[in-house]
């Protein structure tokens, strides 16, 4: 049995789609199956373990550690598809253009993209924070700035192959429009390599947002979020109660590496398939 | 080589200079007003206005005063930070140490061990290859500031074995202070540059060229040595010379976690503050140091490759 | 006299996505030294195959039967030293040069490995005999391409840097690998007279592998044609053109076009070529045969003498002449 | 004289410094067919993209059906209409077709596209490909069952001029006769004139009335294919000649390099 368009990627592709399929549905409705208020302190409760239906404990001020988990997948989650969806739709279109008409508008994109790419993601996010103040959406913009040039020299390397293939000259040849061809033929064609790009940057964005989120420029305190709860759990381990640090850093981990392997067996497929 | 090195050092400037201009204009359209910074709130005397504003050139149209800014990076003077009136360069002078020192331990610890675990792999099909792979899957999506957390509560607070925070004094304590952090910056990059290694030496085994040497007799360590290894050294240095790179930002967070006085913490520290003549200039040193890394890593590959020729950019 | 090299019923399987794969079937080829012996046959007939198996560089996880032996010894219990030795003796020319030199390494590198390694010839001795046979294909200035990569060489050159450099061990058999099929005619022909030239003036032996019957004729002492991984006819090369014994042989000469007259319909082979594994049981060539009998489908032919030569055709001397 | 379908005029096409295509001058008349002869380099393949329009000739003038094409064309009207006229057919069969399209539906599109009276499954039957194969995606069909959809896509548009640009020099010779007799059939059907584009003397002597031989981007030599082949005039074009292997053949050393 295999679902379709995860076909190739074997037994460890299924379970690790189910997994994101999972973790993206906790993301959505995480804050509403919370079995506590995520935000409610009781100071009195703080580093308390697992107590009746409070199944993993309390953190350092006394908040429900699982509901905080379930209700931080939201901008864990969602912030780095909205990375994922800007970079690609944006890195897709410079690429396709790119290749397409060559000459000086792909040396002009290309410049472009490579001055671009002297700016790592975090740096960009820590000046965005710096200029519109901290908040999650800065953060998001910064990193769909800084991955746009990254994944639009990948696909421009894949469809300026693509271009050179005959078939494409065949229909030029025959009088079909250009954008019907990049449309219909050429991009279907390297979709393939755009959803496992896709999946790839997901898993980067991921680190990367929840990176920032952990130096206290992405999401605010005392908002739920996984890379907020490992910095706010860094005091806990220091004092030796690690759950609440350790538990949104599995979560994270767990995540990633499931995007990860699935990622690469998506290009893997990608590259197999292209004859 | 000589021309291919002239529009190589061409691009890094005008990189340089597009990236500086980047950086200066961002943070001169943020909302604030730096005469409210440097009067704290109070409401300053028209004279007091105009002094200040003479005093750090705030009179002057958007592009002279990018044109001082530069010409004061370039000769080393970044400028005043407003909140705390001290030269930007001292106090990035006082915190590139750290952050050097951090990235080239953790440099170290991806090329010996991703290098070498990448060898092991390619070279070793099965028991070895696997844990290799499965291991690096792993590491690969441990984020550095998990990676921190994790080192920090198993080698510091459980074991003692190194210190939780601090940079330390003198050669052995630095290096006891800077392993966990080094380590924990290095933790994904290690992954990386382990899978590239590994999918390089088997590709290169499997090689038509390889074949060849194979059929004339050349024993098989020898074929690794001066056909696969050489060969693969290429895509080696391509993803290590990147993925080094990018360590300068993400050293940020390694710092953050264990309370390091670097660069990156600073940086974080200042954009919080909105002290933008330090944001400016710390962000202008690292951008700088990772175009500069991204050079040297092109000009390294062209030195591996005879097929790069002069004039062609290497994809 | 004991040939030179003696392929005795060998048949080579290949493990493609978990399934073995049939892709020689029975081979058995007699090559006597200083003797050129043609291997032709269409895209999947395993004329490539069979000269892997020679030089022992099959994909990993291939399985053969049969046995290849080299002056007497059995090529597949060779180990080591010895099998070293024996690629000395043994050496390969491929059809692409670009993909078989190493592209960061210098021609001189290339072509002196082998002497270094082996032989311990010190460099510039080694260096000195790869100059001199680089001038004997044609090739001046030795020293300064030697100092060249791969890529500032045209593939024509590159293939006689591949042809001087397979002689530099100064083998007993040459295995040539389509050698010319992606260069010019016009370098096809100059790469071949080089090639038989310097062939001839040493004794050495050559299989040379190609799909173009005429070029394999012109150079060839005997001529083996090959079908689906099996060879269905060997006769000597001057007569195979135009005495064809088996009915394959006869359809590939007759499909061919002509330089010197134009057919009104050439006579195309209806079908595909097939690999051994897509074979049918009785006669390899019977789906595509236009005389083809029942009896042709209900057992596999055997390689039988005839003339001076062998084929692999039960109506063989029925068809003589048709 | 007929009534000429392709009038090539002076073509000069230069990369930089180097001069690909110099002063190539042609015509093709109607329902007759040139094979345009050459090694690598010699300019025979980037005259063949001028004329379809991939390639931006730097002088002269191209005219098909007594229509200018000298530059390619922008419009989506006047590039269907060139695509009505003059029409490819490639030498790699396995890059010539869309890998995710079936066989049909690549000839549909391009049907639909030019509003042809003819239906795939003429046109399949045309080039020999049955009911089933038109349904397969293309990595199911052989070499030479792709090179037959590419002509049958090709001919999907009705040109008058169909490029064979070396169209079957990657085929087994099997099946390369198998495409031969097809062209020879379709053309004596459509009344489609070939323009070949090869190295191989055998096939241009079985599929042409005329040739040109191009040596380094010019023509050397021209005239009827049987005469050029027998008696070839031009050094170069000896050479070329007596570099195919044939009965009797002996390849002969001539320069040092």
């Amino acid at each position: 049995m295999s679902v379709p368009g995860l076909r190739g990627t074997g037994l460890l592709g299924h379970v690790c789609a189910a997994v994101i399929v999972l973790a993206l549905i906790v993301g959505a409705v995480g804050a509403w199956i919370a079995p506590h208020d995520p935000d409610f302190v009781d100071l009195d409760l703080a580093y308390v373990g697992p107590f009746a239906d409070h199944l993993i404990g309390f953190d350092g001020r006394g908040r429900d550690l699982l509901s905080r988990l379930l209700a931080g997948a939201r901008t864990s989650l969602l912030g780095p598809v909205a990375v994922v969806a800007v970079a690609v739709t944006v890195g897709t279109l410079l690429a396709v253009a790119a290749a397409w008409f060559g000459g000086m508008f792909d040396t002009i994109v290309s410049a472009a993209l490579d001055v671009l790419f002297a700016f790592p993601g975090i740096l960009i996010a820590i000046v965005v924070a710096a200029v519109f103040g901290p908040s999650l959406r800065s953060a998001v913009l910064a990193l769909a700035v800084a991955y746009t040039p990254y994944i639009a020299r990948v696909l421009r390397g894949s469809a300026l192959r693509e271009r050179a293939q005959l078939y494409i000259a065949a229909l030029e040849v025959q009088g079909l429009a250009a954008v019907a061809i990049c449309v219909r033929h050429l991009i279907p064609n390297i979709l393939g390599l755009i959803v496992a790009q896709g999946a790839v940057l997901f898993g980067y964005a991921m680190v990367d947002l929840a990176a920032i989120s952990f130096l206290g420029l992405g999401v605010q305190t005392p908002q739920a979020d996984w890379g907020v709860m490992v910095s706010e759990g860094r005091n806990g381990v220091l004092q030796g109660y690690p759950l609440e640090s350790l538990a949104a850093g599995l979560c994270i981990v767990v995540v990633v590496v499931a995007v990860n392997l699935l990622g690469e067996r998506l290009t893997d497929r990608a590259q197999r398939g292209a004859r | 080589m000589l021309r291919f090195l002239l529009r190589r050092l061409a691009m890094l400037v005008a990189t340089l200079l597009v990236s500086s201009f980047v950086i200066y204009g961002s943070l001169y359209l943020a909302p604030g007003n730096p005469i409210a910074a440097l009067t704290g709130g109070r409401t300053p005397s028209p004279e007091a206005i105009a002094i200040l504003e003479a005093r750090y050139n705030l009179d002057e149209p958007f592009l002279v005063r990018y044109g001082l800014w530069l010409k004061g990076a370039v000769t080393g003077d970044l400028g005043v930070s407003i909140p705390l009136r001290q030269e930007v360069s001292d106090l990035i002078t006082q915190r590139a140490g750290v952050t050097a020192a951090l990235v080239l331990y953790a440099s170290l610890i991806i090329l010996v061990v991703g290098i070498g675990l990448g060898l092991l792999a390619g070279l070793r099909a099965g028991a070895v290859d696997t844990t290799v792979v499965v291991v690096t899957t792993i590491s690969a999506a441990f984020p550095a500031f998990v990676a921190a957390i994790v080192l920090l509560l198993v080698f510091a607070v459980n074991l003692g074995w190194f210190p939780a925070t601090g940079e330390g004094d003198g050669f052995v304590d630095t290096i006891r202070h800077m392993t966990l952090p080094a380590v924990a910056l290095g933790f994904t990059s290690m992954a990386l540059v382990a899978r590239v290694t590994r999918s390089s030496v088997r590709e290169e085994l499997g090689r038509e060229h390889v074949q060849t040497a194979r059929s004339r007799g050349i024993p098989f360590r020898l074929i690794v040595r001066r056909h696969v290894l050489r060969n693969a050294a290429i895509p080696i240095t391509t993803i290590a010379g990147l993925t080094i790179a990018s360590l300068i930002a993400v050293a940020a967070v390694v710092e953050r976690a264990f309370a390091m006085n670097g660069l990156g913490a600073y940086l974080v520290t200042a954009a919080s503050n909105k002290d933008f003549a330090v944001v400016q200039g710390i962000a202008l040193v690292l951008v700088a140091a990772f175009v500069i890394m991204n050079t040297v890593v092109d000009l390294l590959y062209a030195l591996l490759d005879p097929r790069v020729k002069v004039g062609s950019r290497a994809q | 006299m004991t040939p030179l090299l003696s392929i005795d019923d060998l048949t080579v399987q290949l493990s493609v996505e978990g399934d073995l794969r049939t892709v020689l079937h029975g081979v058995s080829l007699e090559i006597s030294a200083g003797e050129a012996v043609g291997l032709v046959g269409e895209s999947g007939s395993g004329k490539s195959m069979t000269a892997r198996a020679v030089s022992r560089i099959l994909p990993s996880g291939a399985v053969t039967f049969g046995s290849i032996s080299f002056d007497g010894r059995d090529v597949s219990a060779l180990r080591g030293g010895a099998l070293r030795q024996y690629r000395g003796e043994v050496a390969m020319i491929f059809q692409d040069p670009r993909a078989h030199t190493n592209p960061v390494r210098t021609i001189g590198d290339f072509m002196t490995e082998a002497l270094r390694t082996n032989r311990g010839v010190p460099g510039v001795e080694a260096r000195r005999r790869a100059a001199a046979l680089l001038e004997e294909v044609g090739i001046t200035e030795g020293d300064r391409r030697l100092r060249q990569h791969p890529h500032e060489l045209s593939s024509g050159m590159l293939q006689r840097v591949m042809i001087a450099t397979a002689l530099l061990t100064e083998p007993r058999l040459l295995l040539a690998d389509e050698p010319t099929t992606a260069l010019d005619v016009t370098t096809q022909a100059e790469v071949m007279a080089i090639l038989d030239d310097l062939r001839r003036e040493r004794g050495l032996a050559l299989l040379f592998i190609t799909h173009d019957l005429e070029l394999a004729g012109a150079v060839c002492d005997r001529t083996a044609v090959m079908y689906a991984g099996q060879i269905v006819e060997v006769q000597a090369a001057g007569t195979l053109h135009d005495r064809p014994r088996h009915p394959y042989t006869a359809a590939l000469v007759a499909a061919r076009p002509r330089i010197d007259a134009m057919a009104t319909r050439l006579a195309a082979i209806p079908g595909r070529p097939l690999s051994a594994f897509e074979a049918p049981a009785g006669c390899a060539f019977a789906t595509r045969c236009l005389h083809v009998q029942d009896r042709c489908r209900e057992a596999r032919p055997a390689l039988r003498p005839l003339g001076d030569g062998v084929v692999r055709c039960i109506r063989a001397e029925e068809l003589v002449g048709v | 004289m007929s009534e000429a379908v392709l009038v090539v005029t002076d073509l000069r096409k230069e990369y930089g410094t180097l001069v690909a295509v110099d002063d190539v001058s042609f015509r093709v008349e109607s329902g007759r067919s040139l094979a345009i002869v050459g090694e690598s380099g010699s300019g025979k393949t980037t005259v063949a993209r001028m004329i379809i329009g991939l390639e931006r000739a730097t002088a002269g003038t191209i005219r098909a059906l007594g229509r200018d094409r000298s530059t390619p064309a922008r419009a989506g009207g006047e590039r269907r209409r060139r695509g009505a006229e003059v029409q490819i057919v490639f030498q790699d069969p396995y890059s010539s077709l869309d890998p995710r399209q079936t066989i049909a539906d690549a000839i549909s599109e391009v049907l639909r596209l030019h509003g042809g009276q003819q239906t795939v499954g003429e046109l399949c039957e045309l080039v020999g490909l049955d009911e089933r194969q038109s349904r397969a995606l293309p990595r199911n069909l052989s070499g030479g069952q792709r090179q037959r959809v590419a002509i049958a896509r090709a001919l999907a548009a009705e040109p008058r001029v169909l490029i064979l640009d070396e169209s079957v020099a990657a085929l087994d010779v099997s099946i390369q006769a198998q495409v031969l007799n097809l062209l020879a059939d379709i053309r004596a059907e459509t009344g489609v004139s070939y323009v070949l584009i090869s190295h191989d003397l055998a096939v241009v002597r079985q599929l042409t009335d005329d040739c040109v031989v191009m040596q380094h981007g010019r023509i050397v030599e021209r005239g009827p294919t049987g005469q050029v082949l027998d008696h070839p005039a031009e050094a170069y074009t000896q050479l070329l000649r007596a570099s195919v292997p044939g009965p009797g053949w002996k390849p002969v050393r001539r320069v040092r390099v």
